[in-house]
């Protein structure tokens, strides 16, 4: 056992018994349970457990959203650079897992996100433009999470995994057959809460879906910072099954969603997703990511876009024409252009916005702070300021 | 039952009973709150008459107890969660501050967070450690929280009632030690405002001010201060934010001094708050600086030293002297 | 899917696919896992993957060891009774376990216990008189934990895993070949902070290993509340092996936390042990079973007695004669009179000891509050006293 | 390096460069400090001079990080911790309260926990939820730590070499706005007692107190104050738990006002404790009661409100005129 021994890539190197023979090979043979429906190339392949026969139309469906959401992203992106927001985090690279999953979500169903799921947003109706407010510094969080059944954005790591299954276990309590997904990252996996949250969902049996986009990147650390075995099999221990998809596929990442979610409603309680995929992109517009990873590793994940091999795969069975395309782009210049403006004409909260909402019921300490405040700035006005 | 002699931790339990018989949306949830119903017995029997359903036995993780309880919250329901005891609070601290306290604000509005967070807490019952810490300066200090305590049965009563009516989140100290101690408990009664303090005693001289399970230690230091020809004012303060300042104010305003009084450490506690605003509020009013009398900035002492570490009768008349004497 | 269906026994009755059906053979394979070197009735088997061969001296201390574990435990919760104590937390049932573990640690292991390894302490050599100042109320913990190398006891559940792991941490980076081993509870696999440190103990291989005491209760809760399936296969998705053991087995507890040990220093990495065992007492001298357990089930585990089971090995190989049993007697009855007398001549501490050690390098607020202390107490002593 | 100009985030990594340099032990943890150098630069070329064994990423488990801290201190290391935002610290918030303030007491003084937890506070820098509080006084209030935190680079260079000496716990709270502004570092200079006060601009008709980034604003109102024809004296505390009142109580003798100023919520702010104490010791001395000011009882608004939302040169103004005005 040498000094340095504490680097994450230890157990790799240590040689050892039966067991850690036995665990090199369940790690090699994890990558065969990738599911896959759709090659990097664009082929279709078959899974045994996974079926899915979209039309057509939900194919180019996908496709559009995909598209779109990735405009818009750019878009936020751009404005960020202008100074338009504060801050953005690009889902460059996770089009397909967001997508796939989101649209796997039936309209009752709820949704539990971090603050990149700017792609499952789009797929719960959220107008986009809403998704800016907190990033621009106007708001926390600027929609009904109800109106949509899609939480706010949260920011603290991991702790919607344990909301979600509250909510869960209270879809349950009311007889219904919604069903619920927590989206968190790779990084989140190593929280406290997410794994109180499989406990309970676990002990519950709540019907609830847990979704992590393995990017590869907590910011600026790899996955090996976070775990040894793939994430897919945390779920095991807790007593439900874990599955990991191809996070680039939106075919496969939209036929496993759906499955967990029917299993979530059938009563059969918790799944662990894990979509494989890639932080294209900075974890945000504040991060360098040239600090801390090579550039070949980005360019190979390029060959594996989650919106060129559906391309591919429509163009290559010609279930979309040119006009399809053209028009599309149309589109996301429109849906680009929208943002921009609405973003530019989006009003700074008031400043007595501090004092509202901290209670639902009111507060003396509050109202006291607030009539303080009021009257400090009103003594500005009347121009007794220094 | 109109008016009855009832232990706290039973009208606590008779409070909760009634909320869940009410409102089919509240839950009980927490560590052995069912069969067991709970180490304190204040959820004894709910689990019986109410189903495992609505009075859940939880997983052994705080945090995990307040995470789905606000989820729980989301979809609806009120949850009324058990925390074991004081010291135990702490692996939920991150869900409460952050989450719980803030959510509402966050959806400027648009979600309500009724969940309520009963603690035990506060010393005097002999315990190991962990088990006797009174923590609610570290709650008060958060925008977002309620934070209440009752010095007695009736109000463990009503304020049990409003808290859980109530669309914020409440954090809901029962002064353990109080637990046993009866009192008249009126269920047909109309109760005052939940965040507004209580004259317990009328006094002229000095005024003195506590919660919880100092109420009872304070009412005991004013009558022995009254044999010695002292008029001491005492008000239960019953929230501890928000603060009820108006009741404290007028009445110092009248007695011209101030003690307040609480078990947990003076440094950076409630005392600390009360006597800033006070002192503004009262500044020409004042014959003294306000004292507080509280414990010790050193962890909460192993059993046989918590009557020294504890404020008693002594402590607190020892302060009614000091101000006196200004 | 009904609306009482949070309860946890829910899981069971849950129909369900493919997967659930794997799930249930795999809840009822999980039996033959145990790992058992002694049958109740006291016969010897054998394991395949842990052999053992003890000579009868160590057997005759084994036996030793958990006699008088078990009657200072007795005579702890007689002082309690007769009020010299304010709780105690009775190990009644998991000698074995506590014995056979401790029983495997070198004496440059370290041991992070909860409340309830007197066992454990037993075997690392700490005076058992000191383990009772905390439940007499005069300390927090009444030893140097680096005498020992056995930790105070700590009752915030859970918290002590991520100090082991730490610990280990730092055996690695010293380069000593030392392990650690964390004590906790079936209800403790719950909290977050034992899943966080099963996170980093396997992404630093820490030379760790997890003791579970699966008694089956966590006060009032059974461990259905905890986990749907048998805790040790909780290891398996954080990456290092869980194991099984029978904890009222005190062979197959050495066997298996010895070979864990050995792993840990071999630079393996962490193991979690559950063993399986039985809380045959009320979980404090404050907690009455009786409002939430039978008694038959107790009566079962009686039968499972690690003592027993022992003796009837020893009694049937000849392996101790009469005289050992009655010297054993003895010894037990002079430790019981030992520490009746140890602890009632312990003092109360000294009033100033509040303000002792809340800082190492002292603090001026501490020194002023002290001050005020001794100036107000002293003022009773001049009879200036109300 | 002797006297060099710098910036404080630059001083915080020269001084935890020096500390991993002179002794081995030093350990820095935290996510994103390795290969990234910490999202602030504060340890920016560390992990690349002292490697992986030494400056360790850790997975993204706050109370992981502290509790693997802890145990690395129970071994003999001294680990520097680094939370990477001030609402981020929660998660550990009980291993903080519970395990590390109290074990050295828990052990009779038989172990020590030399940990230091760094934590960028306060706003200022337009950052989303969660990224911009001041959540001092819910360390302060718990015995068993220090909180500090340097207004300068200089103070940040030294009293993190005393930190990481401490065989005591310290919160370190870095001012995340400050992280750029330079001044000059003398690492062959004798530092004073870490938790002494110090008056950085001496006056005479009012006091002003304030700690981490509230000493700029406030020595920028004691110059705008000056040009009024008042001359307002500025304490830097530094410390705000053990707090110097000794270094206060002269001051305030002398001039006979106080002000206290902090990001952090003025309700059961560190603003309180000072209040209390200072009047209680300075009652006789005060013209005026010890103002406050501070941050609203309200969650840290969206970036685009906390100017208005934070004490700036003219809400210190303002108490300093309402002091004036008594
Ligand atoms: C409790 C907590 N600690 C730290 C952070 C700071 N932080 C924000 S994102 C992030 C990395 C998250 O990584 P991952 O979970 O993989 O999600 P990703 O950003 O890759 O989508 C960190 C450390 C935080 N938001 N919350
Ligand atoms: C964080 C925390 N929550 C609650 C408690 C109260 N408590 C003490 S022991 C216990 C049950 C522990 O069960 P288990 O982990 O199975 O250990 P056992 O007592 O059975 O040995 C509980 C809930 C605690 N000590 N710490
Ligand atoms: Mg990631
Ligand atoms: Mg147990």
């Amino acid at each position: 056992m040498t000094v340095d021994s504490t680097a994450a890539r230890k157990p790799r190197r240590s040689s050892g018994g039966k067991r850690a023979a036995a665990k090199k090979t369940a790690a090699k043979s994890a990558q065969p349970d990738l599911v896959q429906l759709l090659t990097p190339e664009g082929k279709r392949v078959e899974h045994p457990e996974y079926s899915i026969d979209p039309t057509p139309d939900e194919l180019r469906g996908l496709y559009r959203d995909m598209v779109l959401t990735r405009r818009f992203d750019a878009e936020a992106t751009a404005l960020q650079r202008q100074g338009e927001l504060g801050l953005w985090a690009s889902l460059l690279g996770q089009e397909a897992a967001q997508i796939g999953s989101g649209r796997a979500t039936r309209e009752d169903d709820y949704v539990f996100p971090t603050y990149r799921e700017h792609g499952v947003a789009w797929c719960r109706g959220v107008d986009p433009v809403n998704l800016l407010g907190m990033f621009r510094g106007v708001n926390h969080g600027g929609w009904d999470p109800n109106t949509n059944n899609f939480q706010l954005y949260t920011i603290v790591i991991g702790s919607q995994a344990l909301h979600a299954t509250g909510y869960a276990m209270g879809v349950t309590k009311d007889g219904a057959d919604s069903a619920v997904i927590a989206y968190f990252g790779d990084g989140a996996s190593s929280q406290g809460d997410v794994a109180e949250a499989f406990t309970f969902s676990a002990v519950y049996n709540a019907p609830v879906v847990f979704f992590c986009q393995n990017n590869q990147w907590a910011i600026s650390e790899p996955t090996e910072k976070q775990t040894r075995v793939p994430l897919y099999q945390r779920a095991q221990g807790f007593g439900f099954p874990g599955v990991r998809v191809d996070g680039n596929d939106v075919l496969a990442c939209l036929a496993v969603t759906r499955a967990a979610l029917e299993r979530a409603r059938r009563g059969e309680g918790p799944t662990l997703v894990e979509a494989f995929t890639y932080r294209m992109g900075a974890h945000t517009t504040s991060d360098d990511p040239t600090k801390y990873r090579r550039d070949e590793e980005r360019e190979a994940w390029e060959a594996k876009d989650p919106i060129q091999r559906l391309r591919a795969y429509l163009e290559s069975e010609k279930l979309a024409d040119d006009t399809f395309f053209t028009e599309l782009e149309d589109e996301s210049e429109k849906l680009g252009k929208h943002v921009r403006e609405a973003v530019r004409a989006m009003p700074d909260p008031d400043m007595m916005a501090i004092f509202e909402n901290v209670y639902a019921d009111g507060s003396a300490l509050v109202d006291e702070e607030r009539a303080q405040f009021a009257a400090y700035q009103a003594s500005f006005a009347d121009g007794e300021a220094k | 039952m109109a008016q009855v002699k009832m232990a706290l931790a039973k009208a606590l339990n008779e409070s909760l009973r009634k909320a869940l018989d009410t409102d089919p949306k509240v839950l009980i949830m927490g560590e052995d709150v069912g069969k067991l119903g709970g180490v304190f017995r204040v959820t004894d029997g709910l689990q019986k008459d109410f189903g495992e359903d609505r009075v859940i036995d939880t997983p052994l993780a705080e945090s995990g107890i307040v995470g789905t309880a606000i989820g729980l919250a989301l979809r609806g329901y009120r949850p009324v969660v058990e925390i074991q005891f004081d010291g135990f609070v702490f692996p939920a601290y991150d869900q409460i501050v952050t989450q719980l306290a803030k959510m509402h604000a966050r959806a400027l509005g648009k979600v309500k967070l009724p969940v309520v967070i009963r603690i035990p807490y506060g010393g005097g019952i002999g315990a190991v450690e962990h088990h006797s810490e009174s923590p609610e300066a570290l709650f008060a200090h958060v925008a977002g929280l309620k934070v209440i305590s009752p010095s007695n049965a009736s109000d463990a009563y009503w304020m049990m009632q409003q808290a859980i009516q109530s669309d914020d989140p409440v954090i809901f100290f029962e002064p353990k030690r109080r637990y046993w101690d009866k009192a008249e408990v009126d269920a047909e009664a109309i109760p005052g405002p939940l965040h507004s303090a209580r004259t317990v005693r009328s006094g002229t001289d000095l005024t003195l001010v506590a919660y919880g399970p100092m109420v009872k230690v304070c009412l005991e230091a004013a009558a022995a201060a009254e044999e010695e020809g002292r008029s001491v004012e005492v008000i239960d303060l019953r929230s501890m934010s928000p603060i009820d300042f108006d009741a404290v104010q007028a009445s110092v305003e009248r007695t011209g001094r101030l003690v307040v009084v609480h078990e947990a450490p003076v440094f950076y506690g409630s005392g600390a708050e009360i006597a800033a605003r006070i002192t503004e509020r009262c500044f020409y009013h004042l014959e003294a600086p306000v004292l507080r009398v509280g414990g010790y900035h050193a962890p909460y002492p192993p059993a046989r030293l918590e009557d020294e570490y504890l404020p008693g009768l002594d402590r607190v008349l020892d302060a009614v002297d000091r101000s006196l004497a200004y």
